[in-house]
């Protein structure tokens, strides 16, 4: 089976995408002969040219906006924003425009964009290059967010934000783009609005996102030595959220972890575990526990950010408390 | 005269800056009944603006229009009808009355939409005339802004971007001196907007906004321009609101404004203009004029008819038209 | 006993703190001769002329910008977005720059500013003209984020805001500004991050912000005649959240309603509701309500529109669900 | 030579560009030891545009700086130790650590901090100036930025803002052809930056970021006349970066620049063309050149020192800082 990495996974996708169809175009800054700061386009510019492989100037609310506005007229663009932080200047255009088009305009426009970009902390980057805004994007209407957690959802959602007609934000981890596992080669869609369990057990369920389903993963593998089992269910999409395969596995176990490194207040922990308590309360034996971020900027000494990026050790007491 | 114009198409602009002048004094005294919910930003005054740009355009050509959009919509060859019952939110606007007079769109002609976010619609603009480029369709877009979205963040990236792809866009600033209350020389050391273009190595031209044809000279000229590659143009057109921000705005906004300063405008009305024109020319008679101006007064009536007889929408409709 | 308007109270607030400090200045578009559209600083720019109550460009990041600046060196600027919709342009400024300087700079740096703006729908103004983002702002670590629901909480905390050396996101409420309650005429401040009850009850909590403490006071008189006794509790600050006192009350009743204008999905609701599982877990009878606005942008008609404002009658459906 | 400038302050100038050139020789070394955490944009080749500049102003005159802000804080007076203790993440550093090398600030000599936002410090620096003006403090603000800022809505909306109000701030552009890979013809359709000061209605120059006393020149005439409340003035400076966009960019930047641009703008070096002027008009002998280098040299090995030296934050100071 081949094994690829997830950077190589979006950018597989997005090379079968772009050469299925003509309409799909990737922009954003030094996404072109440069590659993209993370080497997700690499690429792609010797294979389509300066037309369909964009780099743009440091603008981000137009480079969002040129989406909006190309989507809504014919083209499918694949625009990048160089770090989630950035998301910040294009907010206007992403939820004002894209996100609204359609419905205020009762059905008459479809937009279908993807708005890529990264978050998670841990590279000694700061406050302004680390941070994991995805509560924002996943409370507005109108938007579908994605955030795969390992290279094969990495390619199947990518490929089914391509397709969709709408606007997706599609959300990468740092951390993730060395992470290699099983990818086909030929093109397949990981449906959107689907969430998957990673792993299955009996006694507790970690909801978790992107970078943390990789860490859930393995703190199961530590503890189901002790012999306590740890479902894994990966939302894969915040918006819409799966909420039936999260509350089932809840009603099995009885506890649940949600584990997302956005900041903790107001964050996707407070919507997941509000979820469950709505779709499962019944069958909760403790309180729904959330392991998210400290609400403080991402500092930049990496004695500091240490403690910001949660840590397999973090997940494991959390899970001692409640078992 | 310009020789692309005939006697028809002139005709035409006279009509449309009639239905403009009409609609609006319609959707005004709507609001003043009671009728229409919320507020609406009248064109009145602006008409030769509008008609002047769209008549350079082609059908499929595009327009992105602004928070005081009912002119570009109309010029664009928006259906009266549609409009209104938009306007009263109603069911069978032009969308399903969840948009209302700010968010008034018509894909089918081109009209990708009025926009209630000052410089909202510059991005969507430039990214209708990447489409146009990559899928080699020859549209040019025209992109309608006031003079206080010039200072928007959006129109600098906006029109900078277009710049350095050399998209087919046409720039049209709507310089009608005032952003709400604040007065063109309390938010921009400058005088003439088109010196803008100077920033991103395109033309900038000034036209009087209140000259149908001229605004129609110069941005055909740019249209030309832009559909044969040659990027993007900057049109600024001096024109006045004659009326309020809205339509709620106290005393026609006298709070910011002088009365002489709003007669002396109200005395260069660009449709009276344009009416002494066909007259002179004799392209219409006196009763031409009426006739016609009888015919757009009907036309309105129905189309106000249309709507207030409209049902709203139902209540399913709320969580429809979210996602494709 | 003086009763003025919430409008009344902000201009009264704003006009005591520019008396009382030279540094206090108001910035925003129209907000000088104008008076605001919404009429709050009328009469300010008469008192305090040209240089100190500031008519802008239409320039929101800017605006946003220019007062963290000034406030990071020695003035203490009120900003005014006409909309809450137009902090989508301005997020860079407020998030980036404002919310994070202090930390950034190992604490350098104050950043004393307010941002005021108006959330709520109900005014036929769409989409673009009457979005609830708060969820937003209570999101970010380093701003404070408050809702007054009637004139006494406006002035005092609009007092306390002025006043306090953290950029404070003030957020008004459009169909509050006509309503009239007691109002002190000398200054006096309502603490920042003190939640208070607002009506005492035993048999169910209703935790509401803003506009919605209005409808849940008068759904409480209501339900009272039928002896359903409901506790209104109003957080009046988002960020920091008074966790205690909503646990309190909730520990009393055993049953809770959150209520907030924003979109319900990963919204206000949902952290509130977060907060009282974790906190008074044991002490709950039935789930944690969530009242909120459903997921879908504002819609024009009226028709529709009034579907997406939080009526009394579904809080009080909402309270005969779970008592 | 201007006569504002007597010995001292020439040496000094020639002082603080070895101590940047050195200071970031030592970073580049510290990121390749695997000691410093994370990236930095590196300053070297562009000295002359941050001490030209800061040599303009007082010291308690602020300035904004950027990503590649080591420059502009050496040139404000900012301490080297405390500097390179910030960047290696340590708790004697500027900002405890908690900043890094994007995130530097020292508000007692006016240094309102470094950004990791590319645009991020234009409207920081238009409110320092109107703080300046309204406490009636003479202060002037110098916002450093680069070229691939300018594209950047909030380029726009600042200097709009701070010339229609007139504010003591001076816009210094770093023209380095680049942002990260992308060349300046392909972000914008302009060749001088300056030029877009006619959008503002202020003065915009051009003058040879290489050349240490033309950009003192220009930059002092901005700020006389910023103080004096002639308001704000574009000034470009046209430099280059000798090393990669941050230290991790292969070869040098060499994957968007030629061996042959980047040959060319390193015998423009300014530190060796004011060398060159010292000895020519005799202000400096070779050998008192070659101790300040030794100075210099020794000075920043002593921050190294001290940076290396230094312990890291303890883990309670995650939460301290964040609200006053
Ligand atoms: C982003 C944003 N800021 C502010 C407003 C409020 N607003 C609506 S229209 C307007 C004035 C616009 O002035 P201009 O661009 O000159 O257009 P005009 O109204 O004169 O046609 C303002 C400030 C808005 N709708 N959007
Ligand atoms: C808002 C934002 N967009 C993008 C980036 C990523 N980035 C960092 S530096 C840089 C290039 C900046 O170019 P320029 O302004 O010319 O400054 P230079 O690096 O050449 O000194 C970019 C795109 C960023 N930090 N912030
Ligand atoms: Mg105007
Ligand atoms: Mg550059």
């Amino acid at each position: 089976m081949r094994e690829i990495s997830y950077v190589e996974a979006i950018r597989e996708a997005l090379r079968q995408e772009m050469e299925r169809d003509e309409r799909v175009i990737v922009m954003g800054e030094d996404v072109g002969r440069y590659g993209g700061i993370f080497k997700v386009t690499s690429g792609l510019w010797e294979q389509f040219g300066d037309e369909r492989v964009r780099d743009t100037p440091i603008s981000e609310a137009a480079i969002t906006g040129v989406a909006v506005g190309a989507a809504a007229t014919g083209l499918r663009p694949v625009a990048e924003l160089m770090f989630m932080d950035f998301v910040t200047i294009a907010m206007d255009q992403l939820v004002n425009q894209g996100a609204k088009m359609r419905y205020m305009f009762g059905g008459k426009a479809k937009v279908p964009m993807v708005l890529r970009t990264n978050m998670g902390a841990g590279r000694s980057s700061a406050a302004q290059h680390s941070q994991s805004l995805q509560a924002w994007v996943a409370h507005v209407p109108g938007l579908k967010v994605v955030m795969p957690s390992d290279p094969y959802d990495a390619k199947g959602l990518l490929i089914s934000a391509i397709r969709d007609d709408n606007p997706v934000v599609y959300l990468e981890h740092k951390f993730l783009y060395p992470v290699k596992s099983h990818v086909p080669e030929e093109i397949y869609t990981v449906p959107i609005g689907r969430a998957e369990v990673k792993r299955a057990g009996r006694d507790v369920t970690i909801v978790a996102t992107s970078m943390m389903v990789r860490k859930a993963l393995k703190v199961a593998e530590i503890l189901s030595k002790e012999g306590i089992e740890i479902e894994v269910v990966d939302p894969r999409t915040l918006s819409p959220l799966d909420k039936e395969t999260i509350a089932r596995s809840v009603m099995k176990t009885g506890r649940a972890i949600v584990s997302d490194e956005g900041c903790t207040s107001y964050g996707v922990g407070a919507e997941i575990a509000a979820v469950i308590m709505e779709e499962a309360f019944d069958y909760l034996d403790a309180p729904v526990r959330r392991v998210c971020a400290p609400d403080v900027p991402i500092p930049f000494s990496p004695a500091l950010e240490k403690m910001v990026t949660i840590s397999e050790a973090e997940l494991i007491a959390a899970v001692r408390e409640i078992v | 005269m310009d020789d692309s114009l005939d006697r028809v198409k002139l005709k035409e602009m006279l009509k449309k800056m009639l239905e403009i002048r009409h609609f609006e004094e319609q959707v005004n005294d709507l609001y003043r009944k009671g009728i229409m919910p919320g507020l609406a930003h009248l064109y009145n005054g602006e008409e030769a603006v509008a008609v002047g740009a769209c008549s350079a355009l082609a059908q499929d050509d595009y327009i992105t229009s602004t928070h005081r959009g009912h002119g570009h919509l109309i010029a664009k060859g928006g259906r009266l009808k549609f409009m209104m019952a938009e306007i009263l939110g109603k069911k069978t606007g032009y969308c399903k009355g969840k948009g209302g007079s700010m968010h008034i769109a018509d894909f089918d002609l081109g009209i990708l939409g009025a926009n209630g976010i000052v410089g909202g619609g510059f991005a969507i603009a430039v990214g209708a005339a990447l489409s146009s480029r990559l899928l080699g369709q020859g549209r040019v877009t025209v992109c309608f802004f006031g003079d206080g979205a010039t200072n928007q963040g959006s129109f600098h990236e906006s029109v900078n971007l277009a710049s350095v792809w050399k998209l087919p866009v046409v720039f049209v600033c709507e310089n009608n001196l005032y952003g709400i209350s604040v007065a063109q020389s309390r938010h921009q050391a400058i005088k003439d907007i088109a010196v803008r273009a100077q920033a991103y190595g395109i033309p900038g031209v000034i036209v009087d906004g209140m000259d149908v044809l001229a605004v129609y000279g110069e941005v055909k000229k740019a249209v030309d321009r832009a559909r044969e590659g040659g990027g993007p143009t900057l049109v600024e057109c001096k024109t006045y609101r004659f009326g309020g921000h809205h339509v709620g705005d106290p005393g026609n906004g006298i709070v910011y404004r002088t009365k002489e300063e709003m007669d002396e405008w109200k005395e260069r009305c660009p449709i009276r203009r344009m009416q002494g024109y066909l007259l002179e020319k004799g392209v219409m008679t006196q009763q031409e004029i009426d006739e016609m101006e009888e015919e757009v007064i009907k036309e309105v009536q129905e189309a106000v008819d249309f709507a207030v007889n409209s049902p709203f929408p139902d209540p399913e409709e709320l969580t429809e038209d979210l996602y494709a």
